[in-house]
């Protein structure tokens, strides 16, 4: 689902498609032109609107549910039908001026507390996780690109080792073997630990090729480190495939905590996951539509935003880029 | 020079990439004739729009090109051609040959293959076993030894003057009556450029074949052709018979870029330049 | 014609890294996860009955050991235990199932087709979409169709699949009655039923790797229609439909068959989502089910079919690629 | 003007590993350069011609100590290069500079130009003369850029402009030599003269030596004192540049000369006369 070799195939091969014509004239890309053919982009303004949006709900969570009037945790028998196995009262799930979202079926936690408190952890997850796979994947490929030889060959096998696993299953091993405490913290290191390769083997073939420049030659005829040559002279050449690569990672990450916690393995309940609250949905979606169509309008909308917003970064580095 | 002397006649030829700022026209007005078996060398540095005067020669501008003049072959106006008939003109009695041998040659068929897909597609009722002899009989005279085996090999197996040959071959095989040579040998060491000029020479003096050589090499053309275009920034320079414009050239440019070639049996001193480089 | 010293290599690459694949998934087991006597037991259980099941089970031996009767256990099959109680697990033995009292071999074998059909039935569907609208995008780029495609794409790279599943069922078999509750019903018996069963499964599990097909071959053809051979091609005379068919089709499409081998290989982290969503019944299932039972030799044997599965198609892929590309497959001579 | 030796090498070999692929294969050797000595005098250019695959470029490298040597002595104003570690290692860096064939390539595309030609004297912790700005500025003024592009980054200069940054870079740390590797073969020709013009006015200027590889005999006779001919990684011929162009002892090099191809020489003799004629026309006027 998230994890393929493909996606990420993609990516690589339409992130060399700038290059393709020899070097432009033009100056490089400056921020604030690229900033304003941003705006200029009304799909990725509203991208960017919308995560703006969610990270905002994320982090104001305890208020807004303060407003709203319920916890996540909190049961509202009056709200759900115990006559009809717990189906909540009133139209469209039990939406009201009470219950903004409705309600849980059953047990009648406040949907939108719960919404709220889910981006919190999704959120949390996929950011930590992409910042850690950013930087496992920066370094490893750097490295490995960079030194060739006996230490890319190490690296490289580890990577390839890593990516012939079926990552979504293997996750599922590991966490399902793994004791549920620090859930959190271990879908983060899970996620990171067979996410890395992606960004790695990419930086890798970049490096390698970026290696061969003669500019790097000048920089050692100088008398420049290797440490020197890497994060000097070659780093800087990276940075807009790391910008798009770790935009494109984000959604991918959103989708995978959603999966595993959709599986059962992901966030232990009571605490709130999008993907968990579509996954108890499941018996429910024939009476109670409204319960698994809110999170998985936010969660799919959230993963969109990325996407796209990814996409549209990726092709204005790539036509700016020299 | 009467009509029929003439095989290509290219009149007020412009080409451009219109787009917001203006039609942006990277070959300009041009006017040049080629002579039925004759040799015309189309000379600039880059940006001159030479190879684009050659693509569009042959019809094969790149996606978004706007092309206006007359270009008239053998008394066809090419123009005014549907595509189709241009297709049958293309390749068979116009050939063209590219700068990089490797990259214009397909690396998932073997060189016969691509040598016989254009027989095969110009002349009807050919069977393979035919245009598998004109391919074999096409790399002999091309001087690729051991024909009859190598018309299987890939083109990756060949070095870079072998697959120029192949490229050679290629044209030879359809007997065209004008070779457009863009950059033939730029990508090739000195002692190969020598032989495959040699070979271009050898085949005009067989088949009678017309010449477009356009390089950016002055000491190249002044060995290979019999009249002279020099080009800058899309403009025709100024144009005439070989000898004159190398010993009396007209315009600034052409005793600029004429002095500026390094000799290996002149007299050594400062390279003359005009300082327009120097100083901007 | 594949050099067989390059068969070789692959080969024996193959074997280490299903090796290791074997250790790091036996590790985990071994270290991370609760005793699984303990739970076998159930309640009313004696530290005697617990030492017993583990004896069975073998896991009161030290690591290696363990290891070594798994391993040997793959190839050759192993014996559960003692006397009358003993039982056999014939080669290729993934361990045994004491929640459902059944070999997981058998189990996986038993699953096999219907995760095969979800599978097989996904993958044409998927690179037949993905190849189509790759290559349309191609023909229209920067046109309204190419950019209608390429929405489409981005949301279908979007959606969960587990959110497109409940969607698809609530809309086309709740809201709108189109499609009958999924049941099991086999090929021969109603063949228009099974293909209805199949369609919702089908789709879900396609749309992702679609869109991802989608873009990969427009961006592959875009790139080759760039080639100078291309132009060669087009030089030559030769009509739009050869240039192409044999110019820029064949190098823009192999590597597209070639990732295709990879990724149909690693179907199994989507079927499960996918079979679990439509209560079909195959090894996706099968290991959703063991996580929620905690059923740790079926969640190995799976992990390792899948990882076997992966390896595999990686190699097939290696293959296939020396096969297609004369560049691999003869070696330079000038 | 040939004074003293500045660089000895002797006996040079460099052999590469060609892998065989994989766990089983079995991997060869490649002796790209092959018992090369060479020697160049201080205020000398000693050209280093040859086809594609000669070594040449190798040679240069081993000599600029980028790649490590299999065999052979690398002497250098009376060093060791070739044993050379650490802190004098990084010294004799500021003492042999390279001027490379890509000139786009040669410069770091997200750099400014004053930090490119600064680069040198930053890696070498050497305070840079006057600061930054000034120190840029005039060497620019010296290779023949407008000064105040000293913000620009490479991608808004045209190959000649980009290829006098790189020259303007290896002057930075004033070396003793330099080693041009096909420095003006991607250039336009005129442009090129007006850089071959520049390397000569900078020597004569500076005094330092030029190690130049090339592949363009009329490029080299234009610039070198003397020229070493290499093919299949051995010099097969080396002398006095008048010496190897007017009397070429080797087959190849004799083969070589003869591949290039020239304008004729009466065609040049009648152009001179008739420009003669045309300045007095002029000058009647």
């Amino acid at each position: 689902m998230t994890f393929t070799p493909t996606e990420l195939e993609v990516e690589g091969a339409a992130g060399g498609e700038a290059g393709r014509d020899g070097a432009p004239a033009a100056p490089p890309a400056s921020g604030r032109r690229l900033a304003r053919a941003f705006l200029r982009d009304r799909a990725a303004v509203a991208c960017g609107v919308y995560i703006l949006l969610i990270i905002l709900m994320a982090v104001a969570a305890p208020l807004l549910v303060k407003i709203s009037g319920y916890g996540p945790l909190e049961f509202d028998q009056d709200a759900v039908d115990p006559n009809l196995g717990g189906i909540p009262l009133g139209a469209a799930g039990g939406m009201g001026a009470d219950h903004w979202f409705g309600v849980e079926p059953g047990n009648g936690r406040d949907l939108f507390a719960r919404i709220v408190y889910g981006a919190r952890v999704s959120m949390l997850i996929a950011i930590s996780a992409t910042l850690l796979t950013t930087f496992l994947g920066v370094v490893f490929g750097l490295i490995a690109g960079y030194f060739g030889g006996r230490v890319d060959m190490v690296i490289s096998r580890v990577m390839e080792f890593l990516m012939a696993f079926p990552a979504l299953i293997f996750m599922i091993a590991v966490l399902s073997a793994l004791p549920a405490e620090n859930r959190q913290f271990l879908l983060v290191l899970v996620i990171s630990f067979f996410g890395w390769p992606y960004l790695a083997r990419i930086v890798r073939g970049q490096t390698m090729s970026l290696k061969e420049r003669e500019f790097v030659e000048a920089a050692k005829a100088s008398g420049a480190t290797s440490a020197q040559i890497i994060f000097k002279e070659i780093l800087p050449n990276l940075a807009s495939t790391i910008i798009v690569m770790t935009t494109l990672a984000v959604p991918g990450y959103v989708g995978t905590e959603a999966g595993l916690s959709f599986l059962g393995v992901g966030v232990v309940p009571p605490t709130p996951s999008w993907g968990q609250m579509i996954a108890s949905s499941v018996p429910w979606y024939a009476v109670d539509p409204a319960y698994f169509l809110i999170p998985g309008a936010f969660l799919f909308l959230l993963v969109l935003s990325f996407t796209v917003l990814g996409d549209r970064i990726r092709r204005l580095l790539g036509e700016g880029m020299a | 020079m009467t009509i029929s002397d003439t095989l290509l006649r290219v009149r007020m030829l412009t080409v451009g990439f219109p787009n917001i700022h203006g039609p942006n026209e990277v070959v300009k007005s041009l006017d040049f004739d080629v002579a039925r078996g004759g040799a015309l060398g189309i000379v600039g540095e880059s940006g001159s729009g030479k190879s684009m005067t050659s693509l569009a020669v042959m019809g094969l501008l790149p996606k978004g090109a706007k092309r206006t003049g007359s270009i008239e072959f053998d008394g066809t106006e090419l123009t005014a051609l549907p595509e189709r008939a241009m297709r049958s003109v293309r390749g068979d009695r116009i050939a063209m040959i590219f700068q990089d041998p490797l990259s214009s040659l397909n690396p998932y068929y073997t060189v016969g293959t691509q040598i016989m897909e254009a027989y095969r597609s110009h002349r009807t009722g050919v069977t393979r076993r035919q245009a598998r002899n004109v391919a074999i009989e096409a790399m002999e005279r091309v001087h690729i030894s051991d024909a009859a085996r190598r018309v299987d090999h890939y083109p990756h197996q060949f070095s870079g003057g072998m697959r120029q040959r192949v490229m050679i071959a290629m044209t030879l095989s359809m007997e065209p009556e004008l070779i457009i040579a863009d950059e033939p040998t730029t990508a090739l060491d000195v002692t190969v450029q020598a032989q495959i000029l040699d070979l271009l020479a050898e085949i005009r003096a067989d088949t009678g074949a017309g010449l477009i050589l356009i390089t950016h090499d002055l000491a190249v053309v002044s060995e290979v052709t019999d009249h002279i275009v020099v080009m800058r920034d899309g403009d025709l320079v100024e144009q005439g018979p070989a000898e004159r414009i190398f010993t009396d050239p007209q315009e600034p440019y052409t005793r600029m870029l004429l002095d500026a070639v390094p000799r290996i049996d002149d007299e050594i001193g400062l390279l003359r330049t005009v300082s327009t480089e120097e100083g901007r | 014609m594949i050099p067989l010293r390059f068969v070789a290599n692959r080969v024996l690459g193959m074997i280490i890294v299903l090796f290791l694949v074997c250790l790091f998934t036996f590790v985990i087991f071994f270290v991370l996860s609760p005793d699984p006597a303990v739970q076998i037991c159930g309640k009313n259980c004696t530290p005697e009955a617990i030492d017993q099941i583990r004896a069975n089970l073998g896991i009161d031996q030290p690591f290696w050991t363990q290891f070594g009767t798994f391993l040997a256990g793959l190839f050759a099959g192993r014996t559960y235990g003692t006397g009358p109680n003993a039982i056999d697990c014939a080669a290729p033995c993934l361990g045994y199932s004491f929640q459902s009292s059944q070999a997981v071999t058998d189990m996986i074998v038993q699953r096999l087709p219907v995760s095969a059909t979800v599978a097989v039935g996904a993958a044409v569907l998927w690179l037949l979409a993905g190849v189509a609208g790759g290559l349309l995008s191609a023909v229209k780029e920067g046109r309204f169709a190419d950019r209608f495609i390429a929405g489409l794409t981005l949301t279908g790279m979007s959606i969960p699949n587990y959110v497109l599943a409940l969607s698809l069922q609530f809309l086309l078999v709740v809201t709108l009655g189109w499609l009958p509750f999924p049941q099991a019903v086999a090929f021969s018996d109603d063949p228009f039923q099974w293909f209805q069963n199949f369609l919702m499964p089908w789709i879900v599990l396609a749309i992702g790797m679609a869109a991802v097909y989608t873009r990969l071959t427009r961006a592959n053809v875009i790139e080759t229609l760039q080639e100078n051979y291309v132009r060669t091609a087009r030089a030559k005379g030769l009509s739009p439909g050869l240039v192409w068919r044999r110019h820029a089709l064949r190098p823009a499409l192999t590597p597209i068959v070639t990732i295709f081998g990879m990724d149909f290989a690693g179907l199994l982290g989507g079927a499960l989502i996918t079979e679990t969503v439509f209560g079909l019944n195959g090894i996706g299932k099968m290991a959703a089910d063991s996580i929620t039972k905690n059923d740790q030799p079926v969640i190995m044997g799976v992990t390792l079919l899948a990882a076997f599965l992966v390896v595999i198609g990686n190699m097939v892929v290696d293959l296939l690629y020396t096969a297609i590309d004369p560049r691999v497959r003869v070696g330079s001579s000038a | 003007m040939t004074g003293e030796t500045l660089l000895r090498a002797r006996n040079l070999v460099k052999e590469f590993t060609v892998s065989g692929g994989g766990l089983l294969g079995r991997s060869g050797r490649f002796r790209a350069v092959d018992d090369v000595s060479l020697e160049v005098a201080k205020g000398e250019t000693l050209a280093l011609v040859g086809e594609s695959g000669s070594g040449k470029s190798t040679t240069a490298r081993l000599i600029a100590r980028l790649i490590d040597t299999t065999s052979g002595t690398i002497e250098f104003d009376g060093r060791e290069v070739h044993a050379l570690s650490g802190k004098a290692l990084h010294a004799f860096r500021s003492e042999v500079q390279m001027v490379f064939q890509d000139p786009y390539s040669s410069l770091n595309p997200k750099h400014t130009v004053e930090r490119i030609v600064t680069a040198p004297l930053a890696y070498q912790r050497r305070p840079i003369p006057g600061g930054a700005r000034v120190f840029t500025g005039a060497l620019l003024e010296r290779v023949g850029l407008n000064p105040d592009h000293a913000n620009r980054f490479p991608a808004q200069f045209s190959g000649g402009q980009a290829q006098r940054i790189g020259i303007a870079r290896a002057l930075a740390v004033s070396p003793k030599l330099i080693i041009a590797d096909e420095a003006v073969s991607a250039l336009d020709v005129s442009v090129q003269a007006q850089v071959i013009n520049l390397l000569r006015r900078l020597q004569d200027e500076e005094g330092f030596s030029y190690l130049f590889i090339a592949h363009d005999l009329a490029v080299v006779r234009q610039i070198a004192t003397r020229v070493a001919v290499m093919n299949g990684g051995r010099i097969v011929e080396s002398g006095d540049r008048d010496a190897v162009f007017g009397a070429p002892q080797h087959e190849y090099t004799k083969k070589l000369l003869a591949a290039v191809p020239r304008i004729r020489p009466e065609w040049d003799a009648a152009r001179r006369r008739n420009e003669q004629a045309r300045r007095e026309r002029e000058e009647a006027l």
